[in-house]
């Protein structure tokens, strides 16, 4: 099922996104049949979602068009042939599919299926792993998406001038006279969607769920928010400087929480120190973690899909307004 | 029954998938992601209930949602001249 | 009751199935775009609500059932958005719908359709 | 029998696509696409190393005695979070390219280049001869 989408993927370069989006959705469900919830989650929502649209964002402003020629197609197939043939060979010696005495699952994971119960209290083993049992590996990731943000933001931020932001208006507000219907649908929906993403935030320890993921579905609220209603009328709601420093809380209470265990006279991260009870410290320990990577993973989504998007309006506009395009342009090649 | 349903889910994802490769128009192939994300929802739906796990209906919401936003999302980002053109041209060989 | 819920909800699933399938071979045999979204446009929620509400009598837990009901709503608000939404942008990117020209009760379509093109 | 390693096969034919993407297509987008087409092939073969037999999700309930591994989804949460904002990353760094070079093809990016490093010596060439001269 997944090699037919797969085979077919090297055509065209616009059907390519939309194929994408197709193949993120087809990952996700595979992930579901694998008994993998909390990895289908964010693949649902990062997969299909956000990735498709940055896709298109990036698209919409470089052209869609790909040149035919492509340099060395045989030697290229040649050095792929011959890698897939000595990883072929490499999975002879692979444990088969779905054993349960494959070297995999005797080292630690008997362990966090058995104990964290005991030790944690928290059903779901996979929010238990990720936020305490590995905790500082999670601390880095989230530290990685964090200096992402930064960088994005380094690569792309748009220097807003004053007489930018009359023809931006106005073709924002070109943009929903048309799109009645799907404006009152949307404002029906948003509400609901950051509800169910708070939910997925405080329901990560029980069910499917955590930081990660809702995370991206609330900053996907907000994105479509900001598709609907304008960059601006966004801007006005939740404005690019609270991003950032929301973005920068989330990590900050990541580690402190890191410290403030320190302090107590535990190790780094370790909650146990946080409550009198070791239960409890793991369940503040918890929240306050989750928490911190939710605020980081929704400001960074955010910054990353408000840059890309503004510099693409920013574009839109330097083509429309004809007689200051030119003097822009070459501002712009000057600053290149 | 559950499991007739969810071959003929499989079927139909099969078709879309099919649709949105073959598909000459831009909008043949949002059409075929559309579809296809609302069968994954009852795909998913379905599956929890086979697997007797009926927790993942939160991954099913979540499709649904997302499934909206990425439409929503590829219309508006395809409303640049460029697209009209092609699309104009498409119609006609059709 | 068993044997009620399970003729209930097994009836259900195979309409739904059945129209999913028939969705799926209206967007595969349908000539072009705006007939190919009025095939999926139907099946896809109604199929969809079919299965949803058959699988409502199975569900054990009330979360479960709510969760159920929020799907349910969610598809009957959504897909018909959608389709609205794309035929619409179609129609404004002018994408004209294939007109049969031969069939001669179609003389007003035909004018329509040279009109528009 | 074989039907064991067959979910490997898949992974391997999904990484070999990607990285055929990643060599052969000239198109810094295709080329992203691809990259991407390659880190979902290992995500998808980590989640099929954590299935068991007859396990379901780790979610922890009464009467249920064999999960799936928890550990590699663990990981593969994390990175696809990771993925997407490196992935953005890319496409930032793309989007700088078009607004500089004006092409996101790799040979139109190349020649350019050359073209400016040959102006450049052509330059210092010139300068040296009219030092000579005087």
């Amino acid at each position: 099922m997944i090699v037919a989408v797969a085979i077919v993927r090297m055509k065209d370069l616009f059907a390519t996104i939309m194929l994408l989006g197709i193949y993120g959705l087809l990952s996700a469900s595979f992930f579901v049949a694998m008994d993998a919830v909390d990895v289908a989650f964010t693949e649902a929502a990062v997969g299909a979602g956000i990735s498709t649209l940055l896709m298109l964002v990036t698209i919409a402003m470089t052209g869609r068009h790909e040149k035919s020629n492509r340099h060395k197609p045989f030697l290229a197939l040649f050095i792929v042939a011959v890698t897939g043939g000595l990883l072929v060979y490499g999975t002879l010696d692979v444990p088969y599919f779905g054993s349960a005495d494959s070297p995999v699952h005797n080292h630690v994971a008997p362990r966090y299926i058995n104990d964290s119960q005991a030790e944690i209290g928290v059903p779901n083993v996979v929010t238990s792993v990720l936020a305490s049992y590995r905790a500082f590996d999670t601390f880095g990731e989230v530290v990685v998406i964090f200096t992402a943000g930064i960088g994005i933001l380094a690569l792309l931020s748009v220097v807003r001038r004053p007489e930018d932001k009359d023809e931006i208006d106005s073709i924002n507000d070109s943009m929903h006279e048309k799109h009645l219907v799907i404006r009152i649908v949307t404002k029906m929906l948003i509400p609901f969607i950051l509800l169910f993403a708070l939910y997925v935030q405080f329901h990560g320890d029980f069910g499917p769920g955590g930081g990660f993921q809702a995370g991206v579905i609330f900053a996907s609220a907000i994105i479509l928010y900001a598709m609907l209603f304008g960059l601006s009328t966004a801007r006005k709601v939740i404005n690019q400087t609270f991003i950032q420093l929301v973005a920068a809380t989330g990590v900050l209470l990541y580690g402190s929480v890191g410290i403030v265990s320190l302090l107590n006279g535990e190790k780094f991260l370790d909650y146990n120190a946080l409550a009198v009870n070791p239960i409890d410290g793991q369940h503040l320990g918890f929240l306050i973690i989750e928490l911190g990577v939710g605020f980081t993973v929704a400001s960074v989504m955010m910054i990353i899909f408000f840059s890309f998007a503004s510099r693409n309006e920013m574009q839109k506009s330097t083509g429309n307004g004809k007689g200051k395009s030119k003097s822009r342009k070459g501002m712009e090649s000057k600053s290149c | 029954m559950l499991i007739a349903a969810t071959v003929a889910i499989f079927i139909a994802m099969f078709l879309a998938i099919l649709r949105g490769i073959v598909g000459p128009t831009f909008y043949d192939r949002i059409l075929a992601v559309n579809m296809f994300g609302t069968k994954t929802v009852l795909l998913i739906a379905v599956l929890g209930f086979v697997m007797g796990r009926p927790e993942f209906l939160d991954i099913a919401i979540v499709y649904a949602l997302i499934n909206f936003i990425s439409v929503i999302a590829v219309l508006r980002y395809s409303d640049s001249k460029e697209f009209k053109h092609h699309d104009n041209a498409a119609g006609k060989e059709l | 009751m068993d044997v009620l819920i399970s003729i209930f909800s097994g009836g259900f699933l195979l309409i739904g199935g059945f129209l999913c399938i028939s969705g799926g071979v209206g967007i595969m045999r349908f000539p072009d775009f705006y007939t190919r979204m009025h095939a999926v446009g139907i099946t896809d929620t109604l199929g969809a609500a079919l299965i949803l509400i058959a699988l409502m009598p199975l569900s054990t837990d009330f979360f479960v059932f709510a969760k159920l009901c929020m799907i349910l709503l969610l598809t009957l608000l959504i897909g018909p958005t959608t389709s609205h939404v794309l035929a619409k942008a179609a129609m404004h990117n002018g994408l004209t719908p294939k007109v049969n020209l031969d069939a001669p009760e179609q003389v007003d379509d035909k004018e329509i359709g040279s009109s528009n093109s | 029998m074989l039907m064991g390693l067959f979910n490997n096969w898949v992974v391997i034919l999904l990484m070999m696509i990607g990285l055929y993407i990643v060599i052969a297509h000239g198109n810094l987008i295709k080329k992203i696409i691809g990259l991407t087409i390659f880190q979902t092939s290992v995500f998808i073969f980590y989640i099929s190393m954590a299935k068991v037999d007859g396990g379901t999700a780790p979610i922890l309930m009464d009467k249920i005695t064999a999960y799936s591994n928890p550990l590699p989804h663990v990981l593969i949460l994390t990175a696809i979070v990771v993925g997407i904002s490196t992935t953005a990353l890319g496409l930032a760094l793309l989007i700088r390219i078009k607004e500089s070079y004006g092409s996101i093809e790799e040979e139109d990016i190349q020649k350019q280049d050359l073209l400016a490093q040959s102006e450049q010596e052509q330059g210092k060439h010139d300068s040296n001869h009219g030092d000579k001269i005087t």
